[in-house]
């Protein structure tokens, strides 16, 4: 997070106080590897991953929650702790590699967690909403939750697979409008955008071109990664398709220091390639009329045939 | 010379007093052996079975072992055979009255059949009007029979047979007894209509003001007033109040009335203040015909049903297509003009899925082929079928599927993945148009992906356990397979009848069918019940607790065991004494009991003492300890 | 495969084409997911560990969670990977390379480097693709999000004997 | 002879009681679904598993078994409606009162299978067996007491289905 999702880093650092968040960096933690690792060295992979959660649990400081920004982190840590739990022998492998190290891990020790999920439901809507000072009324975000934080969820601890809503009601909480739209968690060409990017650039114009459709000023991500691709990677995809989509894609962390009326120097805002400014200049003062309220299913009969419910 | 035939001799020639059969479970042939020895002379009871078939030769392979094990197995049938008493068997007299329940068409037809023998059947429908899921359905497949052309006249039958006695609107409460003598109490929920006095005229309904959308019958395309007949040809014909709705029960029992205004009847027949009421029914027999619900389209959120407007279920195509329904037959899409140029209809949703159910549907197949036929017969449109399989077992369902073929419907194999609102660049929008769906699929026999434009989705929806089987099943004392189906007393040589003894499943409650089969059912389960009717008494294994009163202690550990409320205490000779006719031969009390009295027929302790010898009689004990 | 968890899962595939249908690159796979499976039943080796589909999963896991036999579909995916590269079958060798840089960066620094990594990916594999990504580049430089020198972390001596101990137990496995 | 020396040979005899109406069948199901598991336990059919008497287990255990299944219908799904929980409870008790034999408490194994999990009854007992191998064969502390003459502890059991 220091470097390229530096704004990421600094938003975050700037709400903590606020959403009463204790960080504690893991020190001299290493790379878990992405999805690359995996390919070439499976046990390796994992022992990569088991150096962080051996020296998080060595470290830990009364808890033993471990959070992660990144989609990729989260879930190689989920995924190695989950598999060292259900495989005897991965576990065993793995810890005879980390005691190479002088270190070991008993799975389950730490809890793994995407910080997503601890804003949402740990500290909650609630507590988010009661510390918003500058509601974001008026301000149309599409929730971008990407693959790999809601999928395979080890642990279960989304909603949906599919078509989550965690980050939508976070949103809702600071006074935006979330949009809805369909690509919620569909894939944002991951590493492709290097090894393949006409894949990747076909990935990125479809979100990014689904968010404005549904009516967006921004898209909100929740991973570095995801960030990179859709923002600095929007910039080359306008160039090789020859469109000129303004689409400014902001870290969730980066909405709420908004909201919590931090200055958005001190959120890295600024820092992305697709400027942000024109869209956040839409926030209002006032919140805008809520259309009017749901009411139960009882709509007059026109030529129209009912709608079912999403219940 | 037949196995049977040679016990039989044996006995005779030998003089036997006790016979072991070593075959299959008990389960299968128990009663056919009991009828040798019974045939012989001798006392059925006792005789016993060794199960070496399903307990070894079917799930051993080491022969050696196996062969070890099924010796033990016989030896400690011989140990226990030897301590059985000669018993009889409990007759219960069999009340001739008959229980069904659900007045789907299964339970429509096994009421009419049981009726038309002449004996009184009660049947009990949730919902109310009779009918089921198949009065919602437009044609039947493979003939495509109009379905209310098919079932009104059986559901008119039922409503008009003096022999059956009508309870919709209703649901069975509690049931107490076993077989020949249940006591079933049936909840009539408040119809807040006098079903005595109703003509049925239907001004109430045209004057309500109130109009909600139809979830049950209409699936959710459709209009019902706050008062309503639950369809055209409803039986009873008689309208319902829904409280949820009416603005006189919403505003706190105050304005509106129009439906009491308006009722020409004398007295009105709109009653505000009916109650709920409970009745008391004896039946010997109970037909439990209990139906399924659909599966949840929305628990795929991938394929968008209620985000994605013009995703239907094949549920309310159904509607859709019936001239009777929210359009007046027509195909079309959610804004109820336009018809659609191209549809899809997906299979097995929510079917074959481990993340779901892992059952195949059985009717979907055949049911989508018929919505393509339809579909492509009213409005020409390209339809494409997207399947897995396949599945065409039926009488003339292949013929049918030949014949979709020929009409030009596409099939895809292939599980479709998503359906989605967003084209995928700006190539494949300006191709398809606006309001577009996409369906992406990988077509399995072309070996490629596929992205194939539609207006309109139909998702073959599958077909679950109603979501209350469970408590049902408890109510009624019979079991639910681990996904949620009636479990059957055996699956092939007895589909109908279950566990309990007089309780009987016909229909889709004991897994999904088609409406013959359905049928078949219905009827075979009649036969079940007239069979036990006409014997006019069953007899029963006497396996059953009794208290040997001079060992009773009076301590009354067991009083509290049992849950049919056999046991009592007899406060002057301070003992426990055990009802008979309530026992249902558990036997918790008899292991129980620490002075020994409770006795268990059938499994005393010495017969289960002497079993355990037996079946240890080869093991080697050299791996005592030696005593230093 | 052995060593893939839910490996034994793949006898279960119905061929039904949803890992295939879901997947975000599928249209560019020699051979889907499901194509693979009934290609590794019919002991087609070779033409499973050529094929260019693992390296163009994203793991996006789609087909994993909707797989209806719940076979662990992206797991395999990285399996099929490492036994390419053990037995030196791969399609394109720009693929693996990818995979191969970013660990050999793990390796040397215990993190990885952004600029360092598609500098000597592109340089190895795709020279002319360089130039048209180098503003790109410049403005992570410039937007103080990317560094010019790797960093390496203090435990780099332990990371190496955990990650030499895992490979020597992994080839063990074998 | 020690209970080391015959780990790998050893072949426990264990004596599995099934109720009638679930975990019998499931043993049917497996037969007629053709599952394979180990040869090792012999049932014995009750109509309920609250119908096993903690002596059984004993008599069991003392005329040579290493070890004892008991199996009934689900939690909630007794066709006696409710008297697995007493056995169930029987089962807690028992385990303690063969701990003070020093009997180890995984030589009774309590289980549920419905008669619709064949596999699962088979899976329980393939690893009862693998447990009970790894415990080696059954070590009286002293010589089996015969049943009828342990009356001490019989009073304490019974209080279990008060």
């Amino acid at each position: 997070m220091q470097r390229n999702a530096r704004p990421y880093l600094d938003s975050l650092l700037a709400i903590r106080e606020d959403i009463d968040l204790e960080l504690q960096e893991i020190e001299d933690w290493n790379c878990c590897g992405a999805t690359e690792y995996m390919s070439v060295h499976r046990v390796a992979a994992h022992a990569l991953v088991g150096r962080n959660l051996a020296l998080a649990r060595d470290q830990a400081r009364d808890t033993d929650l471990l959070t992660a920004g990144c989609s990729a982190c989260y879930l190689n840590l989920a995924k190695t702790d989950a598999q060292m739990r259900e495989d005897a022998g991965l576990k065993d492998t793995v810890n005879q590699a980390l005691a190479a190290g002088g270190l070991e891990y008993e799975p389950g020790a730490m809890k793994v967690r995407h910080l997503l999920d601890l804003v949402c439901h740990d500290i909650g809507y609630d507590a988010v909403k009661a510390r918003v000072v500058k509601p974001l009324h008026g301000l149309k975000v599409a929730a971008y939750y990407g693959c790999q934080v809601v999928r395979p969820d080890y642990d279960s601890r989304w909603d949906s697979h599919e078509h989550p809503t965690a980050m939508d009601k976070l949103l809702a909480a600071l006074g935006a409008e979330p949009v809805e739209w369909s690509l919620k968690t569909q894939c944002c060409g991951g590493h492709m955008s290097v090894i393949g990017p006409d894949v990747a650039f076909g990935l990125i114009r479809r979100l990014i071109h689904g968010a404005q459709e549904a009516g967006a000023d921004l898209v909100v991500t929740l991973c570095p990664m995801c960030q990179l691709n859709l923002d600095a990677y929007q910039v080359e995809m306008n160039k090789h398709f020859h469109t000129d989509y303004q689409v400014p894609v902001l870290y969730f962390t980066q909405l709420m220091g908004l909201a919590f009326g931090k200055k958005p120097k001190d959120l890295g805002i600024g820092k992305e390639f697709v400027d942000a400014a024109p869209a956040l200049a839409k926030i209002q003062a006032e919140a805008p009329k809520v259309a009017e309220a749901k009411r139960k299913r009882r709509p007059k009969p026109g030529d129209a045939l009912p709608m079912p419910g999403m219940e | 010379m037949a196995g049977q035939e040679l016990i039989e001799q044996d006995i005779h020639e030998q003089q036997l007093t006790r016979v072991v059969v070593a075959a299959c479970s008990p389960h299968l042939h128990e009663k056919t052996f009991r009828g040798v020895c019974e045939r012989s002379g001798m006392n059925p009871y006792l005789s016993e079975m060794a199960s070496i078939r399903e307990h070894v030769a079917w799930v051993h392979t080491d022969k050696v072992a196996a062969t070890a094990k099924a010796k033990a197995i016989v030896s400690g049938t011989v140990e226990r055979v030897l301590k059985n008493d000669p018993l009889e068997a409990i007759r219960v007299p069999i009340d001739a009255q008959t229980l069904v329940v659900g007045g789907g068409i299964a339970g429509i037809q096994a009421a009419l059949e049981v009726a038309e023998a002449g004996y009184d059947v009660y049947l009990i429908e949730r919902e109310a009007s009779l009918g089921g899921h198949m009065a919602q359905f437009d044609k039947t497949f493979p003939t495509l029979d109009c379905a209310a052309c098919i079932l009104t006249p059986k559901m008119a039958s039922a409503g008009a047979h003096p022999k059956v006695h009508l309870f919709t609107w209703s649901e069975v409460e509690k049931v107490e007894g076993f077989v020949g003598n249940y006591t079933v109490t049936v909840k009539k929920k408040p119809r807040y209509v006098d079903e005595d006095i109703c003509t049925g005229c239907g001004i109430c309904v045209e004057k309500c003001p109130v109009l909600v959308v139809d979830d049950k019958f209409e699936a959710g395309i459709g209009y019902r007033k706050a008062i309503y007949w639950p369809f055209a040809q409803a039986v009873p014909n008689l309208p319902v109040l829904d409280t949820e709705t009416c603005t006189y029960y919403i505003g706190g029992k105050g304005g509106c009335r129009a439906c009491e205004k308006f009722c020409p009847t004398v007295p009105n027949s709109i009653k505000f203040d009916q109650k709920e009421e409970r009745v008391t029914l004896k039946v010997g027999n109970i037909i439990l015909a209990t139906g399924w619900d659909l599966f949840n389209a929305r628990r795929i959120p991938q394929y968008g049903y209620g985000r994605l407007a013009n995703v239907f279920t094949n549920l309310e195509l159904e509607r859709m297509c019936n001239a009777a329904g929210p359009t007046g037959g027509k195909v079309v899409l959610r804004d109820g003009q336009t018809a659609p140029k191209r549809v899809g209809i997906v299979h097995c949703v929510g079917s074959r899925d481990r993340n779901y159910n892992r059952h195949c549907s059985a009717i979907c197949c055949m049911q989508s082929l018929k919505t393509a036929h339809l579909v492509k017969e009213r409005t020409g449109a390209e339809v494409y079928n997207f399947y897995i399989d396949i599945r065409t077992p039926g009488k003339e369902y292949d013929e049918f599927y030949q014949r979709v073929l020929d009409d030009g419907v596409h099939f895809v194999r292939g599980k479709v993945a998503e359906i989605s609102d967003i084209p995928f660049d700006p190539a494949e929008a300006s191709r398809n148009g606006a309001g577009t769906l996409y369906i992406q699929v990988e077509d399995t026999l072309a070996g490629m992906q596929r992205r194939i434009p539609v207006d309109m989705v139909v998702l073959a929806a599958g077909l679950e356990p109603r979501r209350d089987s469970s408590e049902v099943g408890k109510t009624f004392g019979i079991a639910c397979s681990s996904n949620g189906w009636f479990i059957e007393k055996h699956a092939k040589m007895d589909p109908i009848a279950t566990m309990t003894e007089g309780v009987f499943v016909a229909g889709c409650a004991g897994g999904p069918k088609d409406i013959p089969a359905s049928v078949s059912q219905g009827s075979a389960a009649a036969a079940r019940v007239l069979n036990y009717i006409r014997q006019g008494e069953l007899a029963l294994e006497p396996v059953r607790a009794s208290v040997l009163e001079e060992r009773c202690s009076g301590c009354r550990i067991c009083n509290g065991l049992c849950p049919f409320n056999a046991i009592s205490f007899i406060e002057e000779r301070k003992v426990t004494e055990i009802n008979a006719a309530l026992c249902q031969g558990c036997g918790t009390c008899v292991a129980a009991c620490p002075a020994g009295a409770i006795q268990g027929t059938g499994f005393s302790n010495e017969q289960l003492f002497a079993q355990i010898e037996g079946l240890l009689r080869d093991v080697n004990r050299s791996h005592e300890p030696e005593v230093v | 495969m052995s060593a893939t968890p839910g490996d034994n899962r793949l006898n279960l595939c119905i061929q039904c084409g949803s890992c295939g249908g879901s997947c975000p690159s599928g249209a560019e796979m020699d051979h889907t997911p499901r194509r693979l499976f009934a290609l590794i039943r019919a002991d087609a080796r070779e033409a499973v560990l050529r094929s260019n589909a693992p390296w163009y999963c994203v793991s996006c896991y789609y087909c994993t969670v909707r797989c209806p036999q719940e076979i662990h579909i992206t797991d395999v995916m990285y399996t099929l990977k490492s036994m390419a590269i053990k037995a030196g079958l791969f399609h394109d060798a720009a693929l693996p390379g990818f995979s191969e840089t970013f660990v050999d960066y793990v390796e040397k620094y215990g993190r990885s480097f952004e600029l360092g990594l598609a500098t000597r990916f592109n340089l190895r594999h795709h020279p002319l693709s360089l130039a048209g990504m180098a503003p790109l580049g410049l403005g992570m430089l410039k937007r103080g999000r990317m560094d010019l020198t790797p960093h390496r972390i203090d435990g780099m001596a332990q990371l190496t004997a955990i990650l030499d101990k895992a490979k020597a137990l992994e080839g063990g496995l074998q | 002879m020690s209970a080391l020396d015959n780990t790998n040979t050893f072949e426990p005899v264990i004596i599995g009681f099934t109720c009638n109406w679930c975990s019998y069948r499931a043993a049917d199901l497996a037969g007629t679904s053709r599952i394979k598991y180990p040869p090792n336990v012999r049932l014995i059919r009750v109509m309920c598993s609250g119908r096993i008497d903690p002596t059984f287990v004993l008599k069991a255990l003392s005329d040579g078994a290493d070890g004892v299944m008991i199996a009934g219908c689900h939690p909630g799904e007794c066709h006696y409606l409710e008297q697995n929980y007493k056995a169930l409870r029987r089962h807690r008790l028992l385990q303690k009162t063969l701990a003070q034999f020093g009997i180890e408490p995984a030589r009774v194994r309590l289980t549920w299978a419905s008669a619709a999990e064949g596999a699962l009854f088979a899976q329980e007992i393939a690893t009862m067996v693998d447990e009970v191998k790894q415990l080696g064969p059954l070590n009286w502390p002293a010589r089996p007491v015969p049943v009828g003459s342990v009356p001490a502890e019989i009073p304490v059991l019974s209080e279990v289905g008060a």
